[in-house]
């Protein structure tokens, strides 16, 4: 068990939450933009398996970790209930996060619904290294739209969603135009495999190098269960590799999609 | 009753002397290098890795896993290196833990299959028993076959006795009419021990896409619902059979481990339990030992087939 | 999907047209006389009684009944009244509920006791369906035998049809190794529907009196921790046979009834649930006709096993 | 579901608690003491099955009911967590609770450890209806006694302990002498089996008549399991009967010990 504090917890949109934790290990010794978090709900017999949940702010000084989830199921749902105060079992950080780049002067982060927390980090540490940042984000509708003032701090921010409630009708990869692209040397996506599909197809055509956070059904978190795994071609060779753990961020050009 | 201030964990299981009777379950461990990051591995009574084929697989497309009430499915479709791969690379990372069995999960879909992993490990420092997966319900052919029919499983354990230079534990598959049969069977065949239960068959249907959620259909079902599905096949089998059961399904808690013990279990395995907390194994062996303390129990070993009906 | 205002819940069930797919199971429901007190058994699809056998019999000693994790052991031991006292004075208070199916569940020993009860049985003007309980794993000699051996089910079958009056339902014991085996040999030998499953064979053990908890040892394993068993079962099963299927383990809500429909059940028994809340069933049948709405399903008929490969 | 808000929950004793409910049905038609209500402890899947707990006060102008009842495994403890405010599914009063006889001059309650709590409500019901009350309580020590002061009202309370920590050590048996029973019409008990049984044997050497309230474990407690039966013995023929429904207060001399 690895029990941390709540220390703050509230509704930031419809069915979204954000809650912030006690880091469950030192931060100092590491941590990377992407990684996740896995939490045991409860220690009922209902929640047999964790859920992952993306850092989304860190604060290092006061070793608190901010994740924003949306509560969509019975585990989230429960989730959201966890008052300030309370204690709740943790593990992580976990995984590989974003590699970063310090020779990149421009990066485009690209977000789609709950896909968008993970991008508020990521900025954080890009715009330390005095990088260019478009973010480009994706909702349902504008009830769901979420972190928009966070990533307005490092540069534009360009917003769409599916009914058009919110920005620009359409889906993020609408707005990946050429011209945006020119100018990009990374993409950093993470959002619903449809999408990510999708962005992978796009900024190959735009000839932009990046990378994806998948998001696949996880066991254990840690490696051992070989649960998570995502076809990866390296070498010409096809291997399933476990997203918790050698992931859940990969290189775009990598990741196989059927 | 007084409580004691200390217990005896350890159980003898095949000439060896086990620290205590707690091991992971295979697949639920993978080969030992992940769990190091959160304890001791020697904290552990016996090591027990994946499930080791012939040739490398890549297993069953996503998702492999869901989760039900007191429990999950899993279909991961045996996805592992291959034994050349094992052999190389996993099991020496082993060698820092000489006071701990190490056990290997064997797999394959042929009986030659199998003979060819088990002449292969024959060559290890590192292994000190192998556990038969003759039960997994997550390959479509052979597999599952042997762990559901008495004759085709003696065939195998004789094949796999007649090349090995470890003890052999048979794994059972619950999903049988009469597993005393099936026991009686494998040991007859000169199975050394018998460990039970590998999972039940599932399946969840995904209401939104109105299709089985997992991307191979059925899977493996573990956890704590199937906890009473695996105590009563211990507690039948373990007072039948004159070799050493190990018992696993659902063991969540110290109690747990102890109930499979008195059911008749010589040692137990924890699955699933890894995934909710990857603490299990050292917690469960404290609660153990905090129980027998309460309970005044001095050895462990007194507890195994308590329950038996006399 | 646009929210539909009605939802047509009605289900073609052996030549009768059920008002909705859901029943109690039998034994989790007596014979309706409590449950009266909670809600009108109107609003059921059917109703399925307690199992009946010749002579009264009295059961196993309690403990009777002990917690699982997301389930629960029932060891009772076909204890009722006997069919004559059923036909006397159960059955008639059924009378008032004309309008639903009434299935009785039919239990025994040998062979000769079912064709007994069954003869008994033809004379009654409120029965109107059987189901053949030869799943029952808490009587010692014979029940299970026939749930778990294809011929000598089939024998069983055979032998009830040739007397019956009514459709004759048989229901399946899950702790076989070829459940479609299993249904194919009912049907075959003239079945008109399948229900299954019946409870998974199970044991827990009293700590403190270092002994199985049940007085009777093992028994039957139930509620919501099977579910991913039995939809197996049924989604196996129901796309081999041409009868139609009731899915019965672990339904506790709406979704599981559609998850159940969807894996090939034409209809659902709710057994356990009955017992975790009174108003389970009307409740479920609600929740059924809420997610269809949501979910733009007209006739909830269309759901039946939308979850089939293809 | 039958939901009723939580009025007041406080521990009275070593593991012992105090729960104040509101009816979950209408008691003017009508309610006994010895019936139970059956508690839903939560509505996750640890708890498949209810809790039997009896009534031990009733407040019918407020339509409240007091339970008290000991922590002892997963769902009381859990019960006990429950705070004022918050609901809980709540059926009954259930089954047969205990016959009372207006002719009676001097009842006994005999109550051990969580046996008690019946005895309050019906000491309160025989003393409205003027009888002699004596209390005959059993704990197995002074940190586990409870209600001896809602007894006293009624009359006479003899204590016991196992430990002698209060009143005398000894079982409730070893207070039921010919002296006090000499002059008794009636007895009522409630206990564990073992007391049970000795009391039933105890009372018939002393020839008073009287009922037991029977533990055993309930399914359904509403009679259509057949979970919870106990052998009753009723014009020769010993039969399994239902505790929860029949019960679960029988005739003493019905009662059959194996
Ligand atoms: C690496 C990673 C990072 C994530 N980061 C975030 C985040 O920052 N914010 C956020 O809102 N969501 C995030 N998700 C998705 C989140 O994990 C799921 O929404 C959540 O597990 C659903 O749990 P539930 O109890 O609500 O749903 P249930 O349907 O009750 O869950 C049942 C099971 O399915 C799994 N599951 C269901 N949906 C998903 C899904 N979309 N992805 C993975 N597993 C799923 C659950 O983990 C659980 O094992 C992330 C997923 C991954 C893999
Ligand atoms: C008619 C009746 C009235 C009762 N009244 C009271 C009361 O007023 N106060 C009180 O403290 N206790 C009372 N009990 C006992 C109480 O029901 C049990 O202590 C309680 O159910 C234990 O639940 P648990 O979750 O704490 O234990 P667990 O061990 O987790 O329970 C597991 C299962 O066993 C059953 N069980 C365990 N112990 C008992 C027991 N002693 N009797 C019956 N079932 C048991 C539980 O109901 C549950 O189904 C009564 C029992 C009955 C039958
Ligand atoms: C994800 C997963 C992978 C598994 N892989 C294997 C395996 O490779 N070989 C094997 O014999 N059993 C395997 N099993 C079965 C477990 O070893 C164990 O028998 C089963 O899960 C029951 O125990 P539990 O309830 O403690 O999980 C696996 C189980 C799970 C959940
Ligand atoms: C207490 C109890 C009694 C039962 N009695 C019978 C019975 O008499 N006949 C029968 O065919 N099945 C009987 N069953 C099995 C149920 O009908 C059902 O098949 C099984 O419990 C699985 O469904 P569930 O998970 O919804 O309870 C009984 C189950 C329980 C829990
Ligand atoms: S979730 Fe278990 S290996 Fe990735
Ligand atoms: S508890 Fe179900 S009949 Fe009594």
């Amino acid at each position: 068990m690895s029990l941390v504090k709540v220390l703050s917890q509230r509704p930031i949109a419809d069915q979204l939450f954000s809650i912030t934790i006690e880091s469950p290990s030192d931060l100092r010794k590491g941590y990377e933009p992407g990684q996740f978090l896995h939490f045991r709900i409860t220690d009922s017999f209902d929640f047999t398996l964790r859920r992952p949940l993306s850092i989304c702010k860190v604060d290092l000084k006061k070793r608190q970790i901010t994740v924003v989830y949306r509560a969509s199921g019975e585990g989230t749902r429960r989730l959201s209930r966890l008052l300030p105060g309370e204690q709740v079992d943790v593990i992580g950080p976990l995984g590989h996060g974003f590699p970063m780049h310090d020779e990149d002067q421009h990066a485009i982060l690209i977000g789609g619904g709950i896909g968008v927390p993970p991008m508020v980090e990521l900025g954080r540490q890009l715009r330390n290294r005095q990088m260019k940042i478009t973010s480009v984000v994706g909702f349902a509708s504008k009830r769901q739209a979420i972190l928009l003032d966070e990533l307005a701090e490092f540069g534009d921010v360009i917003v769409l969603s599916q009914d058009g409630s919110i920005g620009e009708e359409g889906l993020v990869t609408d707005a990946l135009t050429e011209a945006l692209c020119a100018d990009a040397s990374r993409f950093y996506a993470c959002g619903p495999t449809p999408m990510l599909k999708a962005v992978k197809e796009t900024m190959q055509i735009h000839n932009v190098p990046g990378y994806l956070s998948l998001e696949e059904r996880m066991g254990c978190g840690i490696g051992i269960c070989v649960g998570c795994v995502h076809p990866i071609e390296r070498d010409q060779k096809v291997t399933n590799r476990k997203t918790c753990k050698e992931g859940p961020v990969f290189l775009a050009q990598e990741v196989v999609f059927s | 009753m007084s409580r004691l201030t200390h217990v005896d964990l350890r159980v003898p299981f095949l000439h060896k002397m086990l620290k205590n009777p707690v091991m992971p379950a295979s697949g639920c461990f993978s080969f030992g290098e992940e769990m190091r990051q959160f304890y001791d591995l020697n904290l552990l009574g016996a090591i027990v890795v994946k499930a080791t084929t012939l040739d490398e697989r890549q297993g069953n497309p996503t998702p492999r896993i869901a989760e039900t009430p007191a429990g999950m499915l899993n279909a991961i479709g045996l996805q592992n290196p291959g034994v050349q791969a094992v052999l190389a690379h996993e099991l020496p990372r082993l060698k820092d833990f000489r006071t701990l069995p190490v056990i290997v999960n064997v797999a394959g879909t042929a009986i030659e299959d199998y003979v060819e992993v088990v002449k292969a490990l024959n060559s290890s420092e590192v292994v000190s028993m192998l556990e038969l997966n003759i039960s997994c319900p997550n390959v479509k052919c052979g597999g599952i076959q042997f762990g559901t029919d008495p004759m085709m499983a003696s065939e195998m354990v004789k094949a796999i006795k007649a090349v090995s230079h470890f003890p052999v534990i048979v794994k059972l598959s619950p999903n049988v009419t009469d597993i005393v049969s099936m026991a009686l069977a494998v040991e007859e065949a000169g199975a050394d021990a018998i460990s039970l239960i590998n999972t039940l068959i599932g399946m969840q249907i995904d209401l939104e896409k109105r299709r089985p959620l997992l991307a191979n259909g059925i899977g493996g079902l573990s956890g704590p619902a199937v906890k009473p599905v695996a105590v009563r096949m211990v507690y039948e089998v373990s007072q039948k059979v004159h070799v050493p059961v190990i018992g696993i399904g659902g063991i969540r808690t110290g109690e747990d481990a102890i109930e499979f013990l008195m059911a008749g279990a010589s040692a137990v395995q924890v699955g699933t339990a890894n995934f909710t907390d990857p603490y299990a194994c050292p917690t469960i062996i404290e609660q153990m030992e905090a129980w027998c303390k309460e309970h005044g129990v001095a050895k462990v070993e007194q507890l195994i087939g308590a329950a038996w009906r006399k």
